[in-house]
């Protein structure tokens, strides 16, 4: 256990604290971030991945800073982003779950092609799991796509594909196998979303804002090359792929800021001329929040030097989306409550514009609710914990049932 | 003694359901959310024919004199249906308000309104009700002045009655008020601020003890979000269990996996206590005073809680489906999320209850 | 809906009222009752019954005091003495649980022999359903008793038998029909637990104390009439007397007794000098339970009046364990925070004397984790709110396998 | 950075971890209890030998000088096997309390001895900890006299450390203690009233911020506090896991029932990361001063919430056995309970963290 600053990073944190006084006013605001990057985000970004502070350990030849992994300097960066309140990077699909995916798996023509432009923020990415009838049954996938003259052929229906309207391309888990069992008949393909046949729909969520999409596939033609890893092996890319979601959904970056934010919620918010925080109803289940988010952090720690060790952390990584998800819905909750009445109105600009504070944090209540939906539902993740992390048995299948 | 509701308090339950369910399909309620007002003028006639408004206006000014738990569950069904409709206001605290605080001539002039449905009150509490938003408003020689801010089911008022923090209550023409209009995070009801300036206002002066009279109006007030949210939470609980005994997914009806039937046995045990909870908490309003705000603070508390986990809950069991606009599921979270903060939440009503039994003295 | 009194009802009142301010310094302490009642609870006891405040709707003939069932009277001794604090009566798995069962389904002379010496407190019955390998599946009992010569010989063993090392009698699951299916195999007898074979061995729990035990059973002969209903009847018969055990468990008297004890108990323990109720972090806990104890008495009225008037109850009633459980839990829970360092000193004098509060609410605090397991277990609980509640599918019975 | 353990921990985790497998089996464990006096000499002498003792002590009196990582590490290994030893007091509070406040010549005299084994000190705190329970003494010329009730640790203890409301500790001779002994829930360790009456004590002065110091030993003891609770339920968790794979009800695997999975599943989320939580804090304490108190309050408070429920839990999944005395498995259940209590309950330790955080100002 070693948290002291040695000498090159103490020089990396003084770099940092340089950059983001001289830049650090053309960072977009923290937040947000479930919408097409604008300008700004854009700039902001590209400034970071040529600096390092994005995109850092992806190499040169793909478009990244060529670091070597160092989660001593990861920390140091995010930290210093957090402390300084400015926008850290984006942290979407494409960079959080495909990069790595295609990094692990894909060809050197598919990294060239797609892992830089989707650091810098120039590709969005979506993901093509759901269907409307398997839910979080993601290896029960239907549509389908048959290999005809060089060219792959895709039919049939996602759901739930999130920033499909404005996603540049889609990475799509499809049956390409018919005669093989359900997990062998798989693969894993990218594809345009300029892709002729290829009709995304919005989906309205609870929130109000078209946060998925439906996307129909009619005869939608996709280079046979478009394919990672190979024919059959489907399930296995997007188990990585997911592997690297439920760490995303479950940051602990994340819910640091959203615990300061809250902190500072409770110390405007006042009732009959009281700061909420003032209030022990309000302040008890601050603290408690204060220890979870404190557990968290540290629990993030271990995992990133555990992953710079190269140690699979098996259970230790199977608790994150679920425990985070959770958590995250109770730093919102105590949120909503300390606006009160006085949060309720609520009007999302969607993607034109800065929601205000009080709406943000609506969507955040809600939006976590999605995510104990999405990306497996939390009853999926609670069976991946008991059964790949306690090696629990698994459910006996069901006489005469699939 | 009858822990139990009477014959015609089913009857009226049921003609209102079914009332609801006629003219309040997911289409319907679509449309009047888009405008966000909390209000639709042929729904509102309607009601006053089914006699909704004048459920508690005594029978000498032309209403059918009822009691809380009559106007709590009507309340109940309301949120069942999640309807546009300002009830709570209008119907419920106005009315308390005048039988409490108003002369014989101001009730003469205003609840024969109310019951036929000819006016829309929105009522206010600046600071005693708990709320967040600053709100101050000051009386002086017949007028109002100051600021309001959250002020509930004043989407379409007619007139306003806001409160004086001395509990006297003061009637203005919504014609005399200025408005800000904001569609709430709840598309049911709408969130309104109120700024008066100089405006011309009745105030009721009739009540011997004006705060404690105020507390009768705002206790009453909570028990009905309390009801209102019980009947939101159920309609979430029931759609839940029947769309598990119909969606099939891994080859089974998910209603059959113990994670997902538990997590349902878990919404209702939690949930069922909480309608004994509001019938007594109403009946107490009308006829056990000695206990009326202790269970009013500890039914809006209790049911807020309890519904938010049932509102989490039942939109998981819905899966992807439960957190689209499709099923319009959302239209009942949302209408928990405000139900819950308004005239105080949990926290507040907790800490009222303490102070009510001497809980916070140190020593 | 009325709660008012009606004249009879004042007058029920005044007398208690009057019972009470002649008779209450007799009664034993409130609460406690995992013993053999001492003399001083039977002499109680038998005044109560007596006087129609215990026993009140049993039949005359059987040694009650013949009132009709009357939920308001009920509802007004329940209160009467809950305020006075003064020992309302014993409840034992005999009175709560074998009576109504008898009532409903036992034979004239059953009734005539058990009923009245059981809501006296003479005869006290245990209840031989689990066994060691069935846990929760109490449908797959294997004590099996064989008829020979006007005679149910019984062998096996019973296991999680509460108050076996004092009772007289035991109410019996076993196997008389060993051909028949699982459920349809099982027997309700009725026996002495001085029969000889007959070998009871106290099982230590975690409260230390004897609060179970192993009964093996070695030939042990029980005349057949000592059947209840007839042969192959027995599933049918032990779950109408689990319904009863459902219903005493999640007791509201329980929870009300237990909440005010909670208040007293806040009100004078201190850290440095100042009351706990007074400090907002357990006060607001102690807040939120009285919130849940006003729920779960309305609940318990609204029961009350469904029964008097002959309704099924349905999920209602059968969330009472459940629910009542765990509600136990967090109130014993606070109390053993607010006993805290003080409250660590733990001897339980077992049968021989009072224990002191803080071990008592030490005992309570672990006996409720015993009864999330025992009379059927928290799991098996939701199991009935969803299938029989709820009317949800049942698991499918898994391929290949019993 | 390297938020990890080194090779040089690791190894003694495991000597420590297998030396305890071997040397306190359940029947010896059931043996111990049977006393209640939370100490063995042979057990003590044993892990003396191991350099359990001299964990904390400078190496130039006698010990091996590490951190309180190394110390809670030890805790939580202790903590999963429920070993009846004085550790809290004697090896970790006193030894940091003649390290951080007494003379050279106290240190010389105190802490070789603590290191070999030869002593155990029991630490008492009255009032700074917020435990519950009535203490009060006072200093005067070299005399203690008053009262502290709830010393943990006590039960074997040849010295008392006590400390005064102004953060100055005094050391007494137990010879010269009255002391009232009782058995407490965890029958791992005991609690003792202490009573003294003009009793010969030895002021520690060294300290030039007295309270400062005082709070450091208090920290560093509710992380290895802490740090127990994390091996006791580790060890609950385990236990729980293990019986799940093993025992058949309903003709299959209990460990393959959703409800059942689920709650371990459930369990295994909420007390991994609080691993991470407890390193973080005990390392913080040599190490990050600024975050010393914060962290040790939260960890303190968070594991025993936690470590609440995973007990209530992991005890139903072992069914009737785990409710019985014949498992063992409540020798866990009940040094959680205890753990809770002492030194300053959740309540307190959150208090202390607002406080803190000057989160209390109303203004």
């Amino acid at each position: 256990m070693d948290l002291t600053l040695s000498e090159p990073y103490r020089i990396l944190q003084a770099e940092i604290r340089d950059f983001i006084r001289q830049h650090g006013d053309k960072s977009p605001k923290v937040g947000g971030g479930r919408k097409r990057p604008d300008q700004k985000t854009l700039d902001w970004q590209k400034r970071l991945v040529e600096n390092g502070y994005a995109g850092r350990t992806i190499p040169k030849e793909y478009g990244g800073f060529g670091a070597t992994p160092d989660v001593m300097a990861a920390a140091v960066i995010a930290g210093e982003f957090a402390r300084a309140n400015v926008y850290a990077g984006l942290t979407n699909q494409g960079i959080s779950m495909l990069v790595p995916t295609l990094l692990e798996l894909g060809t050197d023509e598919q990294k060239r092609q797609y892992v830089g432009p989707t650091i810098r923020g120039d590709i969005i990415w979506c993901q093509g799991y759901s269907e409307p009838n398997n839910g979080s049954d993601l290896a029960n996938a239907q549509t389908k796509a048959e290999l005809k003259d060089g060219h792959w052929i895709v039919n049939g229906q996602k759901i739930w594909t999130s920033s499909a309207h404005y996603a540049d391309m889609m990475f799509l888990l499809c049956r390409t196998e018919p005669d093989k069992s359900k997990h062998d008949g798989l693969s894993y393909l990218l594809l345009s979303m300029k892709s002729p046949g290829l009709d995304p729909r919005p989906l309205k969520t609870m929130t109000g804002r078209n946060e998925f999409n439906e996307v129909f596939f009619t005869d939608v033609k996709v280079p046979e090359s478009q394919i990672v890893l190979g024919r059959g092996k489907g399930w296995y890319v997007a188990n990585v792929t997911l592997k690297h979601e439920r760490l995303m959904i479950g940051d602990a970056g994340k819910m640091t800021a959203r615990f300061e934010q809250l902190i500072s919620l409770l110390q405007t918010s006042e009732i009959d001329g009281t700061k909420l925080i003032a209030m022990p109803e309000y302040r008890d289940r601050l603290l408690r929040l204060q220890g979870e988010v404190m557990a968290w952090k540290a629990h993030n720690l271990r995992l990133l030097t555990e992953a710079a060790q190269g140690v699979d952390s098996g259970v230790k990584r199977m608790i994150i989306k679920y425990g985070g998800t959770m958590l995250g819905f109770r730093l919102s909750s105590l949120a909503v409550d300390a606006l009160g009445a006085a949060g309720l109105p609520y009007e999302s600009l969607g993607e034109d514009a800065e929601d205000d504070d009080a709406t943000t944090w609506n969507i955040d209540y809600m939006y976590d609710v999605g995510l104990m939906i999405g990306g497996g539902s939390t009853n999926i993740q609670k069976n991946i914990i008991g059964e790949r992390g306690l090696d629990l048995p698994r459910e006996p299948k069901a006489a005469g049932r699939a | 003694m009858d822990f139990g509701l009477t014959l015609e308090q089913r009857q009226f339950d049921d003609s209102l359901r079914a009332f609801l369910a006629d003219n309040l399909p997911m289409d319907r309620l679509r449309v009047l959310a888009e405008s966000g007002t909390g209000y639709d003028e042929t729904l509102w006639n309607n009601l006053t024919e089914l006699g909704l408004h004048g459920l508690l206006v005594p029978e000498r000014f032309g209403g059918a004199g009822l009691g809380i738990l009559d106007a709590a569950l009507a309340a109940e069904a309301l949120g069942n249906a999640a309807a546009p409709v300002p009830y709570l206001g209008s119907v419920v605290m106005a009315t308390l308000a005048f039988i409490n605080s108003a002369s014989e001539a101001q009730q003469d002039e205003y609840l024969p309104m109310i019951a036929a449905g000819e006016c829309r009150f929105a009522v206010a509490f600046p600071s005693l009700a708990g709320q967040t938003g600053t709100s101050s408003v000051q009386y002086a020689d017949g007028r109002l002045s100051g600021r309001v801010a959250g002020v509930a089911d004043a989407g379409a008022a007619t007139h306003f009655l806001i409160y004086l923090p001395d509990g006297h209550a003061a009637v203005v023409d919504a014609a005399n008020a200025s408005t800000q209009f904001h569609r709430s995070i709840d598309r049911t009801r709408p969130i309104v601020d109120v700024t008066l300036n100089n405006a011309p206002a009745v105030r009721l002066d009739a009540a011997n003890a004006p705060l404690a009279a105020a507390h009768r109006v705002l206790d009453a007030g909570r028990v009905i979000v309390a009801a209102d949210t019980l009947g939101s939470a159920q309609h979430m609980l029931d759609a839940a269990v029947a769309f598990a005994k119909e969606r099939v997914q891994f080859g089974r009806i998910i209603g059959s996996f113990q994670g997902l039937k538990y997590t349902l046995a878990e919404c209702v045990t939690a949930l069922e206590p909480c309608r004994g909870m509001m019938w007594y908490a109403a009946y107490a309003q009308d006829a056990l005073p000695d206990e009326a705000r202790l269970t009013a603070c500890h039914a809006k508390a209790h049911l807020s809680d309890v519904a938010r986990d049932v509102a989490r809950l039942t939109t998981e069991v819905h899966g992807g489906m439960g957190f689209t606009d499709l099923l319009g599921l959302h239209f009942w979270f949302k209408r928990i999320s405000f139900n819950r903060q308004i005239l105080g939440g949990p926290e507040r009503c907790r800490e009222e209850a303490a102070d009510l039994q001497g809980w916070k003295s140190r020593a």
